[in-house]
């Protein structure tokens, strides 16, 4: 499966794949009109849970470690970069370079008390420690994270640096900026998007180096890979904190584009969301995962606004008794309904396409091939016989 | 995947001319960008659109779906269509159920799932998609604090749901949000009359709180008036929210020579712990001899429907209640039960009258500018809205007005008949200073 | 001619029951030395405390001058000796050619390199590397394929490529024809003889005497826990204790 | 003095609690190698079926309240009380423990048709896509009841006779203050019937043999030719109804809602793996140790040492377990290791 996909990859050149994930990227406000996800804040989610999944994806992708505790550097990182903006400045650069770093120390820690153990019993090791960190973050550390009401901006914070550079003090909260350029609405989206594109490279260069290759090693068999002379702890650890340092960025630009951040991010559902997506859009494999996000962050922004008034203005091009049929059905399925929509989706997925979302695409790309290959060689057949 | 022949490695200025290409070609959605608007999403045409973020998912999803169905009556009644509910019974009102300023309400919904992450996600669509003019709704206050934040930054107004805390009109009280939905301050001052009268000044208190900040201002709320009293607090714990299974902090109880419990809990967890707190038996006990005594500070009646007979005889104060005979109240009940078949939820109550609210500032002011209804939100003072005088107090944007205590109805007359008005304590009593939490409004422009 | 392993007064019980008992054991430089017994003799046993996959209860294990006793398994394989697995113990989700990287990749980057910048397809010296160890055992012309899909014979030969590839002082090989078709052994057996030249030490384990008897320099023959006999085949198929012990048994073969 | 007993009772009540929902958990881990996440919505689904039951029982006869002229509001008299009288009003005082009698077939049913239809066909998959498939499944039954029944928790009083507490202080001649809900109590026995009729069942049956062996090497009884298949559609039958009972059962101390499954998954989880995967043993006593220590770290005495140890106890204790112990309490080699 990973093979595959990583093959399928490297019949064309770095270079083109780049340039087409960028321009994908960067013109996603474009073609996601039609979807109704082109505004700022959604696009903005895309492209930092894309950096979460990418993230993941290379530890449990590569490694088959299914870290169920990710959320939490995700969090680490959101907490970093608020403190940075009410201590220093308000400049989006230090804050999220030192979320990066800041998650970087916590998957340390945790990586390497998770990775003494293997299987299932990492996997609850990594859920343990996030539970802490969420339930002390939610209660006892309160002073530090403001518990449940998130921790947020204040006029007064000091922010030390920006004072010493005499940004004055104006009445109402300082928004962020990168060198004047605004956090929020679509400059905010391409400033997570270049971040994204760049994990989207280093996730690419990762695949495809030596080490990428000895990360899928350890998940195909590491035990050979300890009598072939590899220490796979270091790699382990090192997969480990690179996918920390993922989840920190995105949890600082998260903070970044909109200065809040909440316990409830380190949450073990915010944990299993990152595993669903990565493994709904196809884990192991580099694009799946942000299928993955999409999907899921679609459903839960987009489907879960859906209400009757905007499904009759779906339907209503249909005969009345029609539309009212339909908007009985679907009505089920959107609003308060997108729970059982995804669920039903999860099962679906899963059951018909274990690979997840990647897999259907590899179908349907093979099956188009084929079919492409049949229909030359029937015309050279026919221009056979005609000759 | 060795083959060396059939690729070339990326080099960095190959990355960034691809990413320079490509950003090229994504620029265009800038352009898109409206600055010229006085402020944000001016309506354009003939509607102007209200957006209602509320639980749809989550242990308050029941709460959220009454939210809204208040919501869609509001939105009917400002619209001119239905009996007009309380617009027949609001003073002053500037409303005439022709819409606001000529425009026709719209309204879209979204799922806060009860988390702030998601509140603001949903928030921001309405906000940067559908154009909403203010956002309303919501059934925790960490959820409320973190959408006021949001609006204020994104110069949209919010109208508070359902949240309790001292905080959201306190230290986290924002110029661009409004709360109607009474306090842990509030509750406390309204039910120390009541305390006192039937429960003496002689009494021990041990509190198990939510640990998250509506329980801590409760219980300090609550602490204050009883220590007022003279009663003595034997110890204050902290629970886990959603702890489930409360039994390991209702042992302690037994032993401890307190004989009044007072449960800072909401929803779930209310429904939980009061629920095991009866089996343990708390409510038969004679300590220091004096009958064992339970208090539920905020009540809500149809999280409340969990305990079952559990309720029955235990103190509390609700925001407002079904069963009230004045003429708001009365309009407002034959509305909505007339649509739905029941009678409303203070949750759906504090939605709709803040919808109205809103509407009628917006018409007072002339204008949908955020900064002009402000001011006309501050200071407002009406009747017939369910809760006698109110006031908007300009200078914490809480609205000061009566509060209701309650008991659980011994006897109940029907299936919605749970809660037994004990008192309603008048405005005059709740009010306090609004220096001492503390917090700034903001700027009105933004 | 210098000694590369020596096994000293090693033993080693599992509960009650004793597995290996005082077993003394010299591996000579260049030499191909075969270790034969009857089923439950403890030759795997002996394998598994010299590759450090357990550690014997008394005795040593010296490699080059080295004590190998309660190293782990890639500081054995750094140090020069290499094991090729008796159930083929590949990596059945990669491809052959990758399969054959890996090893070579160690064999260069040592217990742990972090280098996920490096691009494999820039490798050129492994990727030849790989495939000479890849024809060497005859399976160049399919290196895309997947691992998992070969045949078990073809799984074994990969095996030997794997642990070929690092060129290592001494080769263990746990029975490397145990499941094979005559065809297949013998293609084996001609393989292993070719390699001989390159000086590699070879310790084999083995049942089949038509293998060790075309490839062995030295023989030593375990039975219950204990080095009955030892000397070149010669000598061993002369010995009456072995006879009796075990060839009387598979002599018909 | 009382008080530490009264934490000692209530750790072994938690425990038992926790053991209950660990050993369904732990027979699909152990038997068929899956990793369910949908163990707490089949907790659920049992309690609900338990709902039912009771809303069946008290279909009522609405004489409408007059006074009310804005909606519909009802003064309800279930008819089995019209009918039968104080036989009919007891048989709803005493619809929890009742309803365990449709409970089991129900959830039998509803056990051997997801193991048909679904779980059979994740056998081989991996763990991963058993996670998925069975969140999937979770979500779904959830919001099914969520359609159904609302998101409030619905009460379910134990019967009145029980709904007290038991002075155990008075009758052991110590403090008064020794007391303990009835329902809790009965719900420990109980607990520790179904423990017992489980390991018993496992012991000594034929049935329970061949499971054991598919248990400790699954690959060797398949190939003995014994016909795992059926069995194991049993067993998954098996832990369903046991999780079902012990949902129905639970009804009384927490009120149920639609998420309860959810919010039992992680512990459940946690208690499975600090037992050691695939060891009935480990999951009973993980259960037992880790309900024990919660209740102690509640104290406040302990509280006021460490802030919050209550919060996390659980957690902190999974990691050392694991850590000084690499398989959990009891688990063997090899188990879910991957």
């Amino acid at each position: 499966m990973i093979k595959s996909i990583l093959e399928k990859f490297s019949l064309e050149k770095n270079s083109s794949v780049m340039l087409v994930f960028a321009a994908v990227v960067l013109s996603a406000p474009i073609w996601l009109t039609p979807f109704g996800a082109n505004y700022p804040d959604l696009l903005q989610k895309f492209a930092i849970f894309g950096i979460f999944a990418i993230g993941f994806n290379i530890l449990f992708g590569l490694t088959g470690y299914l870290s169920f505790g990710h959320a939490v550097f995700l969090g680490v990182g959101s907490y970093t970069a608020v403190w940075v903006f009410k201590l220093f400045t308000m400049n989006v650069l230090p804050a999220v370079m030192l979320s990066v770093a800041i998650a970087a120390v916590f998957a340390l820690l945790i990586g390497y008390i998770s990775l003494r153990r293997s299987g299932i019993y990492f996997s609850i090791l990594t859920l343990a420690l996030a539970q802490m960190s969420y339930n002390l973050a939610y209660s006892v550390l309160t002073p530090i994270t403001s518990g449940e009401t998130g921790l947020q901006l204040s006029s007064e914070d000091p922010r030390y640096i920006d004072s010493l550079l005499g940004a004055g003090v104006q009445e109402g909260l300082p928004a962020t900026n990168f060198f004047g350029m605004s956090m929020s609405g679509y400059s905010g989206f391409y400033f997570c998007a270049i971040f994204l594109i760049l994990a989207f490279y280093i996730s690419l260069k990762i695949f495809r180096s030596p080490y990428g290759l000895k990360l899928i090693a350890i998940k195909s068999n590491q035990k050979r890979m300890l009598y072939t002379g590899f220490n796979t702890r270091p790699y382990l650890l090192s997969a480990f904190v690179i996918s920390g340092m993922f989840a920190g960025l995105a949890g600082g630009l998260m903070a970044a584009t909109d200065p809040l951040a909440g316990a409830e991010r380190m949450q073990w559902t915010a944990s299993g969301e990152v595993v669903l997506m990565t493994i709904l859009g196809g884990s192991g494999t580099l694009i799946g995962p942000l299928l993955g996000v999409g999907v899921i962050k679609y459903f839960e922004n987009i489907f879960s606004a859906l209400n009757e008034t905007s499904l009759r203005e779906i339907f209503n091009f249909l005969p009345d008794v029609v539309a009212d049929f339909l908007v009985s059905i679907t009505h089920v399925f959107v609003g308060e309904g997108w729970h059982l929509t995804l669920g039903i989706l999860f099962m679906l997925v899963v059951i018909f396409l274990p690979g997840g979302i990647m897999q259907g695409v590899g179908i349907f790309t093979r099956y188009y091939k084929k079919k492409m290959t049949e229909l030359k060689s029937e015309r050279s057949v026919e221009k056979g016989k005609s000759q | 995947m060795t083959d060396k022949n059939e690729f070339d490695t990326l080099s960095r200025r190959g990355f960034l001319k691809a990413s320079v290409a490509a950003a090229a070609v994504g620029a265009a959605p800038m352009f898109f960008m409206n600055n010229a608007n006085a402020y944000t999403n001016a309506p354009k045409g003939g509607t102007f659109t209200l957006g209602f973020n509320v639980p749809q998912t989550g242990a308050y999803a029941d709460e959220g779906a009454d939210e809204l169905r208040a919501f869609k009556l509001a939105v009917k009644h400002i619209n001119g269509e239905g009996d007009g509910g309380m617009m027949n019974t609001m003073k002053p009102i500037v409303l005439k159920g022709n819409g606001v300023l000529g425009k026709k309400a719209v309204f879209v919904t979204g799922d806060t799932q009860t988390k702030s992450d998601a509140a603001r996600a949903s928030a921001k669509r309405m906000i940067e998609k559908d154009g909403a003019l203010m956002i309303s709704g919501g059934s925790s206050s960490g959820v409320a604090i973190a959408v006021q934040g949001l609006c204020q930054e994104a110069g949209v107004i919010f109208m508070a749901g359902l949240t309790h805390s001292n905080d959201t009109t306190g230290k986290d009280k924002r110029r661009y949000g409004f709360r109607h939905f009474f306090n842990a301050k509030m509750t406390g001052s309204a039910l120390g009359p009541v305390l006192k009268e039937e429960m003496g000044t002689d009494r021990v208190a041990y509190h198990l709180t939510s640990d998250y900040t509506w329980g801590w201002t409760q219980e300090e709320s609550i602490k204050e008036t009883t220590e007022g009293l003279g009663w003595k607090t034997k110890a204050t714990v902290r629970t886990p929210v959603g702890a489930g299974d409360f039994s390991q902090y209702i042992t302690p109880i037994l032993n401890s020579g307190a004989d009044t419990l007072i449960l800072n809990h909401y929803g779930k967890d209310m429904v939980n712990s009061l629920t095991q707190s009866v089996q343990f038996g708390l409510r038969d006990k004679m300590v220091n001899g004096k009958q064992f005594e339970i208090i539920v500070p905020l009540y809500s009646r149809l999280m409340a429907q969990g305990a079952g007979d559990n309720l029955k005889g235990i103190l509390g104060t609700t925001n407002w209640n079904w069963a009230l005979k004045d003429a708001g109240s009365k309009a407002f009940v034959k509305s909505f039960g007339a649509e739905y078949g029941f009678p409303p939820s203070q949750a759906a109550h504090t939605c709709y009258v803040q919808t109205l609210l809103y509407a009628n500032a917006c018409e007072m002011a002339g204008t949908f500018d955020p900064s002009q209804v402000i001011r006309s939100l501050e200071g407002f003072k009406f009747d017939g809205m369910g809760n006698g005088e109110t006031e908007y107090r300009a200078e914490d944007h809480q609205c000061l007005k009566d509060v209701l205590v309650v008991r659980g109805n011994q006897n109940p007359s029907n299936q919605f008949d749970l809660l037994e008005i004990v008192k309603e304590v008048p405005r005059s009593q709740v009010e306090y200073d609004p220096a001492i939490f503390g917090g700034k409004l903001g700027p009105y422009k933004v | 001619m210098s000694i590369v392993l020596e096994i000293k007064g090693v033993n080693k019980t599992f509960g009650g029951l004793k597995a290996l008992t005082d077993v003394n054991l010299k591996i000579e430089e260049g030499k191909t030395h075969a270790i034969i017994g009857p089923n439950g003799a403890g030759k795997s046993t002996l394998l598994n405390c010299c590759i450090g996959k357990l550690i014997p209860d008394s005795g040593s294990v010296t490699f080059n001058g080295q004590d190998m006793i309660g190293k782990q398994p890639y500081e054995i394989n750094h140090a020069g000796m290499v094991r090729v697995f008796q159930t083929p113990e590949i990596f059945p989700e990669l491809s052959l050619l990758e399969n054959v990287v890996i090893p070579a990749l160690a064999k260069r980057d040592g217990i742990f390199k972090f280098n996920p910048f490096k691009m494999l397809s820039n490798e050129t010296e492994i990727h030849d590397q790989a495939m000479r160890a890849l024809a060497d055992v005859g399976l160049d012309k399919f290196h895309q394929k997947n691992a998992g899909s070969i045949s078990r014979g073809d799984k074994r030969r990969l095996e030997l490529a794997m642990g070929l590839i690092q060129n290592p002082t001494l080769l263990l090989l746990d029975e490397p024809t145990a499941g094979m078709a005559r065809h297949d052994t013998n293609q084996t057996i001609d393989l292993l003889k070719k390699i001989k030249d390159r000086g590699m030490t070879k310790i084999i384990i083995e049942h089949d005497m038509h293998v060790v008897f075309s490839l062995a320099d030295h023989i030593s023959v375990l039975a219950q826990g204990c080095i009955i006999a030892s000397g070149t085949p010669d000598e061993i198929r002369n010995n009456p204790k072995v006879k009796e012990a075990y060839l009387g048994e598979t002599e018909d073969e | 003095m009382d008080a530490l007993l009264i934490q000692l009772l209530n750790g072994l009540d938690k425990g038992g609690a926790y053991a209950l929902i660990a050993l369904g958990l732990t027979l699909t881990f152990g038997t068929l190698g899956v990793v369910n996440f949908a163990h707490g919505a089949l907790f659920m689904l049992g309690a609900f079926c338990s709902v039912l039951f009771k809303q069946v029982l008290t279909i009522s006869k609405k004489v409408k309240d007059e006074s009310i002229t804005f909606f519909d509001a009802y003064k309800e008299q279930p008819y089995l009380e019209i009918w039968w009288g104080d036989t009919g009003a007891m048989i709803i005082d005493y619809a929890v423990p009742i309803s365990i009698i449709m409970v089991i077939p129900v959830m039998l049913l509803i056990g051997v048709a997801l193991e048909r239809g679904l779980i059979k066909h994740f056998y081989k998959r991996t763990h991963a896509e058993q996670i998925l498939v069975t969140f999937g499944l979770a979500i779904v039954l959830q919001e099914v009841i969520k359609m159904f029944f609302g998101a409030n928790p619905i009460p379910m009083p134990a019967p009145d006779i029980v709904s007290g507490s038991a002075a155990i202080g008075a009758a052991l001649g110590l403090s008064d203050n020794l007391v303990y809900p009835w329902w809790r109590l009965i719900y420990l026995v109980f607990a520790g019937v179904i423990i017992f009729s489980v390991f018993a069942f496992l012991r000594y049956t034929t049935f329970g043999m061949v499971v054991r062996a598919g248990m400790a090497d699954r690959e060797t009884v398949g190939l003995l030719g014994i016909n795992i298949q059926k069995r194991f559609t049993i067993v998954f039958g098996l832990a369903t109804v046991v999780a079902g009972i012990a949902g129905a059962m639970y009804t009384p101390i927490l009120p149920p809602d639609y998420h309860m499954g959810m919010d039992f998954l992680v512990l459940s989880f946690v208690v499975v793996v600090v037992g050691g995967m695939g060891s009935l043993e480990g999951a009973v006593a993980a259960g037992f140790l880790l309900g024990m220590l919660q209740s102690f770290a509640s104290l406040n005495e302990v509280k006021a040492i460490f802030p919050g140890i209550d919060q996390i106890i659980i957690y902190l204790v999974a990691v050392v377990i694991l850590l000084v112990r690499p398989r959990g309490l009891m688990g063997r080699e090899g188990v879910m290791e991957e």
